[in-house]
């Protein structure tokens, strides 16, 4: 049954990644980005990572989304480049990409093959604790990954001023 | 039809990072260059997710939350530059800017 | 005495200078002058607690520190003191205390620089003395250099910096000479005990080769002689003294210089005994060189810095010549001369950089009649010049005395030779004396001199007080060194002690002119016969 | 007193301590300056006479008196020979110990009774100077150079002697340039310490010498273990005493240090009357006497000390025949005097050279003061030339410095004759004595008698040849000047009875004879030896053998009397033999009828002498005569036979010649050496720096030239467009993948 569920998400995961790619009008690929980034939140779901998929839906689907969008009003440019939105190097890239990914699917296709375990073998581990791994997973993030876990906030942080300094005027 | 396994979702993602990929390598647009970087990111959560599950181990999903982090300061610094650079020289478009140029 | 105590004695410069770095704005200039000399000041009353509680009779190290540091090459922190290093701890305190005095005025520019290495400087002298680690011995060894470099390169003289790369690279390549003398020990010790250690205490228990001992002596000797100066190693100095300003030259005559000899003392003597016995003639009279040419190259310096460097040439040649006589008197004398050239010479160049203070020259000829104008500045330098000359009842008198009575133990030779450094030295100095002291005034310039100011004195009397004192009452700095030296001479003599290998001098004789005839006289033949076998002794033995 | 005679040389210190810190600045006062100096000489001659009358109530045997105040110098064990017996190791420990007995009694005396008068008669002659500036200073230095003179007589071992030894010349330094505006004065100031430098450098070396033979530098242990375990002749006592006699030179200004003595009459009046005429320059006879048992064991060094002081005394008195400067004819006569006691010495008479060296102090002190006086008088002028006729102006200075000439030129009655006297007996009959060196000595005392009449009618007598403004002022000095004048002079006269020679001992003065006799008193030091025709001193010799066993001074005399005995036995190697011993009774007779002879011709050579002065100066002749007369020899002796220009050519200047090559060596050659590897490195960086840019960097450009010039195709890949290189990486990407899967 999971099987089946997989399918639909990946397709519209991929098709939305696909459209997002194609689209000339960036409005419309953000729009698109947006549906694939649900999309994998529900990947994630589906691996029961329901913390990840959450922080997925409101980092991505929620903050970056709109800062996306807010740029792209700050710098509304997008009717000059609906007529040509390709790079004059989109044929070989495109390719190129293709072969990549046809590769790498190969790779982890042939070499995943005894990956494939019974998702219920391990259910134990990754729920130590009932309603959920978001505890364990604070947990660890809270003892084991403190450290990069500040670390983090400090990029975010960084960050954040970065961005601001770079956005002011008069740069 | 087999058993939802960790290729399945090790094969999507890889294709997920093709796109990504063709992306970065077939826009013109600055913004849309980053967008794909988001796409090859969510690639890279998809594996560590799948792993993690797979190959019962949380340190999979607390990597995964680094790297939405990771992302974000990166989104907010890219597009940060994206600005300067609009109000620098009155384009996103990436060929115009070539100041590598040998 | 606790090793707390000394540890702080010897880092509290550090720290004071750490302190000065981050507390002090440039421009506090005041406040940065008190704070140095309040600190030095505590570090040599500190230094003085380390009397109390001191064993003056046993050779043991006290005050020691140990613990690892770098244990895979077995180095450690390995500190402590006996009675030769705690009484060069005591000068070194001192004159540091009276060359951060003396520098108040006479430094104008980048004073805050100036007194952090001047602390900096202080720490890794005490460092020197405390050390038991070769590695840690180096190392200190090598800072002390760091900080002199920058007091003669940025306060010097004209000539500045040529007489501190001078002095830089002279002492660098001594002390990577050093290193590589105390590789090779390094590497014997391995070999023979199978443990990697950096010990020197370690090594006075080592019986090498005479071969190795050889090589490695050459090394010592070759670094210590740089740092001495030894002739004919000693062009450096004058240079330095010359261009460095008055501190600097106190430090480096009354603390620097005692390095190479102190090094002699530590390391080479019981190190390398055989290699010491038979490198002794040659260095003996080098020393000797070194007492006459320094004393006849003084005679005729116009400049009266370079005079009073000339003239520690040939102190030090004395302190080298006791050294190298190999006996416990010999030994104390040329210990106590150290302190004693610490005292006076460092004086004297107190004395020369007042007067450059006023006159902002150092020629001779410049001066005249200063006696008249400036009566406590020529007391004060007639005490400096008759300790340094060595008149008895001062304390230069007992160390030469010594050294002399040393030399004569070893062979009569030396002695006849070493003596005219006295003579020498009361030329120069009473010459000197005369040039600059006696005579008219010249001119207004000198006539409008004031005399010393309360600071002024308050750097002088100190060392004018140490140097009657040490004159008069000896024994005490006498007694402190006497086991260390005991220890090292038995160490490269065995058997002086207990009695069991006794060799006099072989006495000096003149035939009586009518009597001699009786032959069955021993005093008269015995001498004649010891003669011949000391001759050899005095042609230096290539290895 | 006597446990307090230690206190003698520090009642100085106290003058030295309150006028050295305090005159300057607080006090401000020549009375109390000049008062305090003087007080404490007199204390001190106090202190040494109480001393002197209790050591004279003691049997002549234990007249010896030691403290040791601390430990001075002790040090580690020393290996030496001990006693020629075999060899031994031993601490170095130097005592600050003083002695007290008859030889340093009669110096302690001699010093500050001398030095008291001088001090006083210096209130007055200083009164000049300022006393906040020169006067505290010299009074200062004065007291300094008694308490150093007490150390040095005082002193119970070598070392003890060194160190009033130096500081007596440090002191001597600093009051010969006492006027140090003028460069003469600090130039002879400089001469003289060096001059002793070079005598202390023989004087270190004796002393170490003595140390390693004994193994100790206390006189006591010294002189017993030299008596006791050498011989007459042995080779280490002669190189020792040799050593030490060169030191004595350098102190006495003998040949061939003396050069110093006579420039040193820069020093204000006083202090060539105390220290260069009536102390310092004796320590060397005292020295010689101090160590008389090393010297008497050593012929050779004997016959040096006798030869030297027979030279010193002739030359000295040559010079001194032709000079005009008055102090410097003083300074000569003192060098020639000083010559006498060494000859005294040197012929074994040792007691006879310290009552000579206690004579001359008186009437050569006199003598200074005297000229002092006169020179004050006359604002400082010293050519006696420009002087004359001055009793009727000065008649207590005329009368005094009468009898100081009548004194020094051995006019019998007067305190010279007795004691010059004994010296030529001696120098003809002495232990070591020889014909030619009393021939000598009677020729100096005619010439003496000469030159001090010469000065006495130029500066007294004659019609005056001061100019109108000097003469008006001329008067006679005040009382602080002339009492100790007058002192001495009664001290010139009656001071030779305390040694009457032997053929004198006739009624009265036979009386007074066997109460005091300074050769008696002297002999726990000098030992029997010491005087060669006294009957008694053999007597007493061996009235000292009984405590010849202990090891305290007397017992000196008591082994120098068992060398007089050994020598009864084997006359031909002791010297004494000639003298001493059972030969000495039955040629008594002869001995009295030879010293009467002697006695009769030395008297009328110097009453000659005093004639052939009056003969030529008295008359009023012309007064260049005498260097018409005899050319050649007197331009000899008016410069001084060229010795200082001698020593000038050869030693000094040869000695900074040797410092100014030895310096342009040190800059060409060392330093040089030095510089030349700085430079040679220099260069070779330099080298090699071109190298760098020619060949490598050449090699370099080269190649990246030609990489330019062929690297259009990767050029063109450097598009500078962000995707390009993106394309790069995947391709990169590919590639390795592509690797992964296929290889």
């Amino acid at each position: 049954m999971e099987i089946y569920a997989f399918y639909a998400i990946a397709a519209v995961v991929l098709s939305s990644a696909v459209l997002m790619v194609t689209s000339r009008n960036l409005v419309h690929s953000i729009v698109y980005m947006v549906i694939s980034f649900v999309a994998v939140g529900g990947l994630f779901i589906l691996l029961e990572a329901e913390f990840v998929a959450a922080v997925q839906i409101l980092v991505y689907a929620g903050g970056i989304v709109v800062l996306f969008l807010f740029v792209v009003m700050l710098v509304n440019v997008t009717e000059t480049y609906q007529v040509e939105f390709l790079h004059r190097q989109w044929l070989p890239a495109a390719v190129l990409s293709l072969i990549l990914a046809t590769q790498i699917g190969f790779l982890v296709w042939g070499n995943a093959g005894d990956l494939s375990a019974d998702p219920s073998a391990s259910a134990s581990v990754l729920r130590a604790v009932d309603g959920g791994n978001t505890e364990t997973l604070g947990m660890m993030l809270y003892t084991d990954y403190l450290l990069p876990f500040e670390v983090a906030s400090v990029l975010l942080l960084v960050a954040m001023i970065g961005a601001i300094y770079l956005s002011k005027k008069r740069v | 039809m087999a058993t939802l396994g960790l290729n399945h979702y090790l094969l999507l993602s890889a294709l997920l990072f093709g796109i990504g990929v063709a992306g970065v390598l077939m826009r013109r647009n600055v913004i849309m260059v980053l967008m794909c970087l988001e796409l090859i990111f969510n690639a890279a959560n998809i594996n560590l997710v799948a792993v993690s599950r797979f190959r019962p181990d949380m340190t999979g999903q607390v990597f995964t939350i680094f790297t939405i982090a990771v992302a974000a300061a990166e989104v907010a610094i890219g597009l940060g530059l994206v600005i300067a650079m609009f109000r620098n020289s009155q384009t996103v478009n990436v060929d115009e800017i070539h100041l590598l140029k040998g | 005495m606790s090793p707390t105590l000394l540890t702080l004695v010897v880092f509290l410069p550090a720290l004071g200078a750490l302190a000065i770095a981050l507390l002090f704005g440039k421009e506090r200039e005041n406040e940065i002058r008190w704070a140095a000399n309040i600190i030095l000041f505590a570090d040599f009353i500190l230094s003085l607690f380390l009397l109390r509680g001191f064993d003056f009779d046993t050779t043991e190290l006290q005050g020691v520190t140990r613990m690892e540091w770098i244990p895979t090459i077995g180095v450690e922190y390995f500190t402590g003191i006996d009675g030769m290093s705690l009484a060069l701890i005591l000068l070194t305190t001192m004159l540091g205390t009276i060359a951060c005095l003396s520098s108040w005025t006479y430094i104008g520019t980048r004073i805050k620089e100036y007194y952090v290495y001047l602390m900096i400087l202080q720490t890794g002298m005490l460092g020197v003395f405390i050390a038991f680690d070769f590695f840690l011995f180096y190392m200190f060894w090598e800072i002390m250099l760091v900080p002199m470099y920058f007091l003669i390169a940025i306060w010097g003289g004209k000539n500045r910096m040529y007489a501190a790369i001078k002095l830089f690279l002279y002492t660098l390549a001594g002390s990577v000479l050093m290193l590589v003398g105390i590789l090779a020990l390094y590497f014997y010790n391995h070999s023979v005990t199978g443990e990697w250690t950096t010990n020197i205490l370690a090594y006075y228990q080592l019986s090498i080769p005479s071969d190795l001992q050889w090589w490695a002596f050459l090394g010592f000797f070759l670094a210590f002689a740089i740092k001495v100066p030894m002739w004919p190693f000693h062009t450096w100095l004058p240079d330095a003294h010359v261009q460095a300003p008055t501190a600097g030259s106190v430090i480096l005559a009354g603390v620097l210089l005692k390095m190479g000899t102190y090094g002699f003392v530590r390391l080479s003597l019981p190190i390398l005994p055989e290699a010491s016995i038979q490198f002794a003639p040659m260095i003996a009279i080098l020393s000797i060189i070194a007492i006459l040419y320094g004393g006849l190259v003084a005679l005729m310096q116009k400049d009266w810095k370079s005079l009073v460097a000339y003239s520690s040439v040939s102190h030090m040649g004395f302190i080298t010549l006791g050294i190298f006589a190999l006996n416990p008197i010999g030994l104390q004398g040329a210990v106590i001369q150290m302190l004693n050239h610490g005292v006076s010479t460092s004086g004297l160049f107190l004395v020369v950089g007042l007067m450059y203070e006023r006159m902002h020259t150092r020629e001779i000829a410049a001066f005249s009649g200063l006696g008249k104008v400036m009566p406590v500045f020529a007391t004060l330098f007639a005490i400096m010049a008759l300790s340094s000359m060595g008149l008895p009842g001062l304390n230069g008198f007992i160390g030469e005395f010594l050294i002399l009575i040393g030399s004569f133990e070893w062979n009569p030779v030396y002695t006849y030779w070493a003596v005219w450094g006295i003579v020498l030295g009361a030329a120069y100095l009473l010459w000197l004396f005369q040039r600059v002291m006696f005579g008219e005034v010249k001119d207004d310039k000198i006539a409008a001199l004031n005399d010393l100011n309360l600071r002024e004195i308050a750097t002088l009397v100190p060392l004018a007080v140490l140097a009657v004192w040490m004159g008069l009452a000896p024994n005490a700095v006498l007694k402190t060194i006497e086991p260390p030296v005991n220890a090292i001479i038995e160490r490269v003599h065995p058997g002086y002690f207990d009695g069991s290998d006794i060799t006099p001098p072989p006495l000096p004789s003149i035939p009586g002119a009518q009597m001699a005839a009786d032959t069955e006289l021993e005093p008269v033949d015995e001498p004649l016969a010891a003669l011949p076998q000391s001759l050899p002794q005095v042609l230096p033995i290539e290895g | 007193m006597l446990e307090y005679f230690w206190l003698i040389p520090l009642v100085p210190l106290v003058g030295v301590v309150v006028n050295g810190l305090f005159a300057s600045r607080y006090i401000r006062s020549q009375l109390f300056t000049g008062v305090l100096a003087s007080g404490c000489m007199l204390v001190a001659f106090a202190i040494g006479l109480g001393s002197f009358v209790q050591l004279a109530g003691m049997p002549a045997a234990d007249r010896h008196v030691e403290i040791e105040l601390y430990d001075w110098i002790s040090t580690s064990l020393v290996h030496m020979h001990d006693n020629a017996t075999g060899v031994s190791a031993a601490p170095f420990n130097v005592p600050f110990g003083l002695q007290f007995d008859p030889l340093s009694a009669l110096m302690v005396l001699v010093v500050t009774g001398v030095g008291f008068l001088i001090h006083v008669y210096a209130i007055g002659y200083m009164k000049h100077d300022p006393p906040d500036k020169g006067f505290y200073r010299f009074f200062t230095y004065m007291n300094l150079f008694a308490s150093f003179m007490l150390i040095l007589v005082l002193g119970n071992s070598f070392a003890m002697m060194f160190i009033g030894w130096e500081g007596v010349g440090l002191c001597s330094f600093l009051l010969i340039g006492y006027y140090y505006q003028k460069k003469s004065a600090g130039d002879a100031a400089k001469k003289a310490f060096v001059a002793n430098r070079v005598g202390d450098a023989g004087f270190l070396i004796g002393m170490f010498t003595i140390f390693f033979t004994f193994g100790t530098l206390d006189y006591d242990q010294v002189f017993a273990a030299a008596a006791a375990n050498y011989q007459v002749g042995a080779g280490v006592i002669t190189f020792a005493t040799m050593m030490l006699l060169i030191g004595a030179t350098g102190k006495s200004a003998q040949i061939p240090l003396y050069v110093w003595l006579p420039d040193a009459m820069e020093g204000p009046t006083p202090v060539s009357a105390l220290i260069h005429a009536a102390t310092m320059v004796t320590a060397g006879v005292y020295m010689v006497v101090r160590s008389n048992v090393l010297f008497s064991l050593s012929p050779a060094t004997m016959t040096a000390v006798a030869v030297i002081g027979a030279l010193t005394a002739l030359m000295a008195a040559s010079i001194a025949m032709v000079q005009n400067d008055i102090k410097r004819v003083l300074a000569y006569s003192t060098v020639s005097q000083l010559g006498y006691m060494f000859l005294a010495c040197g012929v074994g008479a040792y007691a006879v050279g310290v009552f000579h060296l206690m004579t001359h102090a008186f009437f050569k002190a006199l003598l200074f003061m005297a000229a002092g006086s006169v020179m004050h008088a006359l604002h400082g002028e010293l050519d006696m030339w420009k002087m004359g006729n001055l009793r009727k102006y000065m008649p207590i200075t005329h009368k005094t410095f009468l009898v100081g000439t009548l004194a020094i030129a051995g006019v019998p009655g007067l305190a010279g004759f007795f004691s010059k006297d004994e010296i030529l007996w001696n120098a003809w009959a002495g232990p070591n004595g020889a014909p030619w060196l009393w021939a000598v000595g009677t020729l100096v005392a005619g010439m003496t008698a000469f030159y001090m009449t010469r000065m006495l009618i130029m500066v007294f007598y004659g019609d005056s040849r001061m100019d109108e403004h000097t003469e008006s002022h001329v008067h006679e000095n005040p009382h602080v000047m002339t009492a100790p004048l007058v002192v001495l002079a009664i001290l010139s006269i009656v001071g030779g009875y305390v040694g009457i020679p032997a053929n004198l001992q006739i009624g009265p003065l036979a009386a007074l004879h066997e109460r005091v006799d300074i050769v008696r008193w002297l002999e726990p030091v000098t030992g029997g030896h010491s005087e060669a025709t006294e009957d008694h001193g053999e007597a007493d010799a061996h009235a000292m053998l009984p405590q010849s066993d202990t090891l305290v001074g007397p017992a000196v005399g008591g082994e120098a009397a068992q060398v007089v005995a050994r020598a009864g036995d084997e006359p031909a190697i002791v010297l004494a033999a000639q003298e001493t011993g059972g030969a000495e009774q039955e040629h008594a007779e002869d001995h009295t009828a030879l010293e009467w002879t002697l006695m009769l011709i030395s008297t009328t050579v110097a009453l000659a002498g005093i004639g052939l002065a009056y003969q030529i100066y008295g008359r009023g002749k012309p007064v260049d005569e005498p260097a018409k007369r005899f050319g050649g020899l007197y331009s000899a002796m008016w410069n001084k036979y060229w010795v200082d220009e001698l020593y000038n050519a050869v030693f000094v200047n040869r000695a900074k010649d040797l410092g100014r090559a030895l310096w342009v060596f040190d800059d060409a050659v060392l330093d040089g050496t030095v510089n030349g590897v700085a430079e040679a490195t220099k260069q070779s960086a330099n080298a090699s720096n071109e190298f760098d840019g020619r060949v490598i960097d050449g090699t370099v450009n080269g190649v990246a030239n030609s990489v330019w010039s062929s690297s259009w195709v990767f050029r063109a890949l450097q598009t500078g467009m962000v995707q390009n290189y993106a394309l790069v990486i995947a391709i990169g990407a590919f590639v390795l993948v592509s690797a992964y899967l296929f290889l």
